[in-house]
């Protein structure tokens, strides 16, 4: 029934920490599906429950802002963007990057093959599709990087949910994320062929490598309370403790992963949603410091488009150097120790991607 | 005072001192219990957007007209026409009857979509058709009953002339059916605006007021989202006023 | 003749079964330039009466004439001019242009002239560029006459015009009315209530009774033409007579003043 | 037997719309009709425009590959359900509110003149601004163990567009009764209460039916975009945004919402109409 | 004394600065049982004179008492009962209960034998359990009388009841009045438009003249009481001299049947 979707809750059996459960609510950035799968895989298998933590997983509207859900009190903590933050931290809200997750971005510009965008660059004269909601500051980035006046020299077309827009031609180059849209083209049958399209069909532009990448899924709490409230900082660091480990379990066990959420009510089809895990698995595995831990070089990055971008309405999103307390790497650095010290691998050093084949409509 | 001086002043005074009470108190809400702009931006923050951003607004609200001006027109021309055939031929009406009211309740978050699909993601075009169908409805409502409307003594009238069935129609049954069609009108022009505006949420080009609410809010910057409101609200009433005003012009010599 | 109906019924299909017989077995004859008043009580079928004459509606029996073709080739020669209850107005039209509408229908030529003449007839002229929901009752009325006079008719077909009137309008009304028939020679078929109008105005009131519709007696006035019937009439003993008279036909030698159960 | 006739028109109609979708299909160019830069007649590809057949196929099917997934016609008929239970909860709070805000208009001139132009002007705010704040502002609500689930955000949202026609239909009603009855009732030495009772609201039943029509409409319309806007789970507007992101690969899929928000509408008219038969009594005028 | 009016005016504010000044010092003064109709062209301010003696709007100048009380604590005394032309019926309630729907608001005891008692009296029995739209015109405006009479007021108060009625219902519905009023001993105040409907049914008729609103003159009628006035009056040379006397007052000396030119 459509009403699965009860808010995840977990039911572990093993409660080692001792004493009460607390109770924490997560507030997602969209709809259940494979990029959150960690956490519900943590909830699932108990993860949290083993930290004394009886967690509630929220999934997000379109209008849901869910760095304000967690500023209004509404979440304990909130998986958001970086550049998507930054402003409201601006803004005059207190919170902090307590676990970047994505180490990677996911957030690509797809195009057809015979379109011949292969850089930025080739986006000049072009209809470029952007989602807006914080999404399109990597694209903007890599325009104006390559020299594009963005104002001027493109035209800006709103994207929708769907692909179709690219799929008619309606857009020349579409934001696509690796693991949701991409895979949504890659799922539709080409009516020139009659069979699926083919990656040889696109072209991609990543924007990893054209260096306008941005820090994206991380998971975010209340910096006041941070600073203040001990029993906050202690759960902080068990709630990333318990969501690296749904994420370790993610990334050994895609397929359970994958199921996991489709069993929370996300309605993606089975074979989407495993490409969407395997994809994720990619933007954290293997990872640099350690999952969770902010890299210096990826923030600056971050802030530096995000001081000097300018996007369709003029504005860029900060105006100056967000606080220091805007990130903080103490408790994942703890929670990783401990995971560590429980032979966990935290590093993913030899991970390898499984290899899904999508077929026509995700199944 | 002279009553009818005072049924004036209470007509346009009331509201007044009503809004400015209401806005006051909600300054005030908003000032002493430091209410955070994502719960509830102050009057005063909204204003100050309004007034500093004037020129993205403006650029947002025209584009976001002209859109609904245009599904505004385009679905009360079909809305006209079709409430003519339906009103002449009985078997359209009842035809149409069942997808009429579909289209009353279909929500413009699952129409838009389909639309952008079927006339190009990056055109205007599926926005001008969410407003037009949006306006569609009240029109043909109104002006069908205007049409089926004619007082029987005009009906008498004009078969004493022995008049024709377009005389008849022209004389008598379209003039009769203007102050119902600008009744509709008047409903479909908010509507319609709000339409417009909701679409662009599904696609189109990157421009007009619902795209700048959205965009506002995700980075948090609700005073500047309610600007870009205040912006749809002046909208909104001036398609309101400017039909109201045409529907009294119409309708000044009806009893 | 003017109008010639013989033997004319009409029965309207009710709900079900109940059908209402509005007329049974009418037989009437209105002559050139003749003013005849149908008077009786509420449903008696005056107005289908007028309806059938001025083909509105057909008869379910008998035969009509008027001027001895049928009443729609009467129609489409536009040979008769009508005037109802309500004046029927056309609200967005201006006083000038309500007039005109039949002219302008017909492609009559001279319209100016002839509408300019009307409104003068029903002394209108300074509101011929009003719109009738600036007039009062009996201006509309009156413009609703000058209509009906338009393409100057040799048969007026009235129901009830001045109903919604009051008293003192209403006299005064009846004397134009008067002068403009006998003026333009005109026949007049009206429908009244009231058995002062009926016999100020006509040569012969035709007193009709209901369920069936009949016609239960024709009384000749014989009160002189036109301006002969001044405001003084009504104040003549003469007048008074023939109001009794038709009082009595009206309530048809039943016993009056008693309280009869009325159904409709 | 009209009865029949108008429901067989109405059929015939449905059945011409799909032979002119199909036809238009069949005949129509896959990148539609265009003038200049404009398409004007839509575009035929199954993107853009499914096969009616293919539809109704997949609404047969099951939603997802997921081992015992429903079939998608019963879980969109149960996220119409719980949407429309959820509207009509909204439609309920439009009609105290839209009715309170009548009786106010009609006791007082002056706030007649006060509100009116704000009760306006409220519809011309879009939902999609307001929804967020409404959902921030009951998550304030903390009132004992009573938690604020997002269904109520979304009534709540419902409702603020619903109540325009109840207060506006209403007070029109309201202020129906002509001066012969108004003035029977002060003879009456009654007061407001009384003639309410009496008078005005049995008076206003003919105005309220199409109003509540409207009303209920405009509660569907608005649960399924504050559903989109705010993230409720389980109805219409989830359901929207889910199927759009299989949307390209699955197109005959997202059809299937547009069905259940046009059922939810249908059921909603329906509702209207029984209680308007209830009323029947207060609609003798009408008939 | 039933109704003394004294020096009273009324002034309604109209556009701007246009006042209407609907009534202007006027005198009268009502006995007990007397029976007063008041006729005048449209505008001459009796419906407002009617509505200040039933306390449903208040004078601008003047002072009125309603059986030595103020109009406001006659009327919540319930000392008056009115009807007006429409006859102002609830649709959603039967005839039984339109008739009812005064003693139900003042939580009258014995309300179904008052009901039973009042339908009789209009010979409505057989249609108590009707409703407003299945009956005619007349009928209704016979349960708006009923209505009226059902807390035996000492005071009748009547604006054109029969002004929508044919003219043999009004006859028989003025019978009916002239001797409820006689039998019930209710004084009556009754607008009409109608010469002969205020000759038959008045003591005195109050003729009126408008712009401002005055009374031109009042004159007795003397034609005896209740009972005395059969149909036959009707038919009285007497009958047609007050008919003459009062049409003569209210044309007010100015020449009859002139043309003149009506604005409002
Ligand atoms: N279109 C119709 N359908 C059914 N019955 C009708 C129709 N028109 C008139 N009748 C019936 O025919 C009868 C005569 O009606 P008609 O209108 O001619 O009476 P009338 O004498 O003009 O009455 P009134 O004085 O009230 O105008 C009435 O019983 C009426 O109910
Ligand atoms: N509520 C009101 N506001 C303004 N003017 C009014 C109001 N009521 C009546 N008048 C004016 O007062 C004057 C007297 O009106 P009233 O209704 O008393 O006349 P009447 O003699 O009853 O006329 P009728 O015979 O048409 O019923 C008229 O000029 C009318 O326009
Ligand atoms: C209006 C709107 N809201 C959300 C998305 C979906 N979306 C695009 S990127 C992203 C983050 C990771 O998936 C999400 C949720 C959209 N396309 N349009
Ligand atoms: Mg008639
Ligand atoms: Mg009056």
């Amino acid at each position: 029934s459509p009403t699965a979707t009860q808010p995840a809750t977990g039911s572990g059996s093993g409660t080692s920490g001792g004493g009460a459960t607390k109770k924490v609510t997560l507030q997602l950035q969209w709809v259940a599906q494979g990029q959150f799968a960690g956490y519900y895989v943590a909830a699932k298998k108990g993860y949290y429950a083993k930290e004394g933590l009886d967690v509630t997983i929220k999934p997000a509207g379109t209008d849901t802002v869910p760095i304000d859900v967690l500023a209004a009190g509404d979440a304990d903590y909130a998986i958001s963007w970086v550049p998507k933050v930054l402003g409201s931290i601006e803004g005059g809200t207190k919170v902090t990057d307590v676990a970047q997750i994505f180490e990677r971005s996911g957030t690509t510009q797809i195009s057809f093959k015979d379109k011949g965008i292969t850089t930025p660059g080739d986006l000049k004269g072009k209809k470029v599709g952007s989602w807006g909601y914080g999404n399109q500051w990597e694209l903007f980035a890599g325009m104006q990087k390559a020299g594009i006046n963005t104002d001027s020299q493109i035209s800006l077309v709103q994207q929708a949910f769907d692909m179709n827009g690219f799929l008619n031609g309606d857009i020349d180059a579409a934001q696509a994320m690796t693991y949701n849209e991409y895979a949504q083209v890659l799922e539709t049958i080409n009516p020139k062929t009659g069979k699926l399209y083919q990656p040889s069909d696109l072209n991609v532009i990543n924007w990893n490598t054209v260096g306008t990448a941005m820090l994206q899924d991380a998971i975010w709490a209340n910096a006041d309370k941070l600073a203040s409230d001990k029993d906050y900082q202690d759960t902080t660091e068990k709630f990333i403790k318990a969501s690296i480990e749904g994420w370790i379990y993610t990334r050994d066990h895609p397929q359970e992963a994958a199921d996991i959420v489709a069993a929370a009510g996300s309605t993606l089809p089975a074979g989407h949603q495993l490409w969407m895990v395997n994809e994720v698995n990619k933007l954290i595995w293997p990872s640099t410091g350690g999952i969770g831990t902010v890299q210096k070089s990826s923030w600056d990055q971050t802030v530096d488009i995000a001081l000097h971008t300018k996007d369709n309405t003029g504005k860029t999103i900060i105006t100056k150097d967000p606080p220091s307390d805007a990130y903080s790497n103490v408790y994942v650095e703890k929670a990783l120790a401990e995971l560590k010290s429980e032979g966990a691998d935290v590093m993913g050093t030899s991970f390898k991607p499984i290899t899904v084949t999508l077929k026509e409509g995700g199944k | 005072m002279n009553p009818v001086l005072r049924s004036r002043l209470r007509v346009v005074l009331a509201p007044l001192v009503f809004g400015v009470l209401a806005i006051a108190l909600w300054q005030w809400f908003v000032t002493a219990r430091n209410i955070q702009p994502y719960v509830l931006p102050s009057p005063s923050a909204i204003w100050e957007q309004f007034t500093g951003s004037i020129d993205i607004i403006r650029d947002a609200a025209i584009t976001t007209a002209k859109n609904a001006l245009l599904g505004l027109l385009i679905g009360t021309l079909f809305g006209v026409v079709c409430a003519a055939l339906a009103a002449a031929i009985r078997p359209i009406e009842q035809m149409a009857a069942p997808t009429v009211v579909a289209l009353s309740v279909i929500p413009i978050v699952a129409l838009a979509p389909v639309l952008y699909a079927m006339f190009g993601a990056a055109a205007q075009t599926g926005r001008v058709l969410v407003a037009a169908i949006a306006a569609f409805v009240p029109v043909y409502i109104n002006a069908l009953r205007g049409l089926r409307t004619v007082l029987p003594i005009h009906r008498d009238l004009m078969r004493s002339y022995a008049a024709t069935g377009w005389q008849a129609t022209r004389s008598v049954t379209l003039p009769g059916a203007v102050p119902f069609i600008f009744t509709g009108i008047r409903i479909a022009s908010s509507v319609a605006v709000i339409s417009a505006l909701i679409a662009e949420y599904f696609g189109g080009p990157l421009d007009g007021l619902g795209i700048s609410i959205t965009s506002a809010v995700s980075s948090s910057r609700y005073s500047l989202a309610w600007a870009f409101v205040l912006g749809s609200v002046v909208i909104g009433l001036l398609f309101y006023c400017v039909t109201y005003a045409l529907e009294a012009l119409v309708t000044r010599h009806r009893a | 003749m003017t109008v010639v109906v013989e033997g004319v019924s009409k029965v309207f299909p009710g709900k079900g079964s109940d059908e209402v017989t509005a007329l049974s077995d009418i037989d009437l004859t209105v002559g050139d330039g003749e003013f005849v008043s149908l008077i009786g009580p509420s449903g008696c079928g005056k107005s289908t009466l007028l309806r059938l004459i001025a083909d509105l509606d057909s008869p379910t029996g008998g035969t009509l004439t008027v001027f001895d073709k049928t009443p729609r080739q009467a129609r489409l020669d536009q040979d008769y001019g009508i005037a109802f209850q309500q004046a029927g107005l056309l609200p967005w039209r201006s006083v000038r242009a309500n007039v005109e509408l039949p002219l302008q229908l017909h492609k009559v030529a001279g319209r100016k002239e002839r509408v300019n003449e009307l409104l003068e007839m029903v002394g209108l002229s300074d509101f011929a560029d009003r719109y009738p929901d600036e007039l009062s009752g009996g201006m509309q009325q009156r413009v609703a006459i000058a209509r009906a006079f338009a393409e100057k008719p040799k048969l007026l077909l009235m129901d009830e015009p001045f109903g919604a009137l009051d008293e003192m309008t209403r006299e005064r009304m009846q004397g134009e009315l008067v002068r403009l028939a006998s003026e333009s020679g005109a026949a007049v078929i009206f429908v009244t209530h009231s058995i002062p109008e009926a016999v100020f105005l006509s040569d012969r009131v035709v007193v009709m009774s209901p369920r069936p519709g009949r016609i239960r007696e024709i009384l000749s006035v014989d009160l002189g033409r036109g301006v002969d019937r001044g405001e003084g009439l009504r104040e003549d003993t003469s007048f008074f007579e023939r109001v009794s008279a038709v009082r009595e036909a009206l309530h048809g030698g039943a016993p009056t003043g008693v309280r009869g159960v009325e159904t409709r | 037997m009209r009865r029949w006739r108008a429901w067989a028109w109405g059929a015939l109609g449905i059945v011409l719309l799909a032979v002119v979708w199909e036809g238009y299909k069949a005949l129509g160019p896959a990148d539609g009709v265009r003038i200049g830069d404009t398409i004007v007649l839509p575009r035929t590809n199954d993107l853009a425009m499914p096969h009616l057949w293919t539809m109704v196929q997949r609404a047969g099917e099951p939603v997802t590959s997921a081992p015992g997934a429903a079939p998608l016609w019963s879980y969109v008929l149960s996220a119409a359900w719980l949407s429309f239970k959820v509207a009509l909860i909204g439609w309920a709070i439009a009609l105290v509110v839209g009715m309170l805000l009548a009786l106010l208009m009609q006791r007082s001139k002056i706030a007649n003149s006060a509100l009116l132009p704000w009760i306006v002007l409220s519809q011309t705010v879009p939902l999609i601004a307001l929804a967020p704040l409404v959902k921030r502002w009951s998550s304030a609500f903390h009132i004992g163990g009573f938690a604020w689930a997002d269904w109520m955000s979304v009534a709540v949202i419902a409702a603020y567009l619903a109540f325009f026609p109840v207060a506006v239909g209403m007070v029109r009603g309201l202020n129906s009764p002509v001066a012969a009855q108004t003035d029977l009732m002060r003879s009456y030495g009654i007061g407001w209460w009384q003639t309410l009772l009496r008078l005005r609201l049995p008076a206003a039943v003919a105005y309220l039916i199409p109003a509540l029509r409207l009303s209920i409409a405009a509660a569907v319309i608005g649960t399924v975009v504050a559903e989109v806007s705010i993230g409720m789970d389980g109805g219409i507007g989830r359901m929207i945004i889910e199927f759009a992101q299989t949307g390209s690969a699955d197109p005959a899929k997202q059809w299937s919402p547009i069905g259940g928000a046009v059922l939810m509408g249908l059921a909603g008219a329906g509702l209207v109409a029984l209680i308007g038969l209830l009323l029947k009594r207060y609609r003798r005028a009408e008939a």
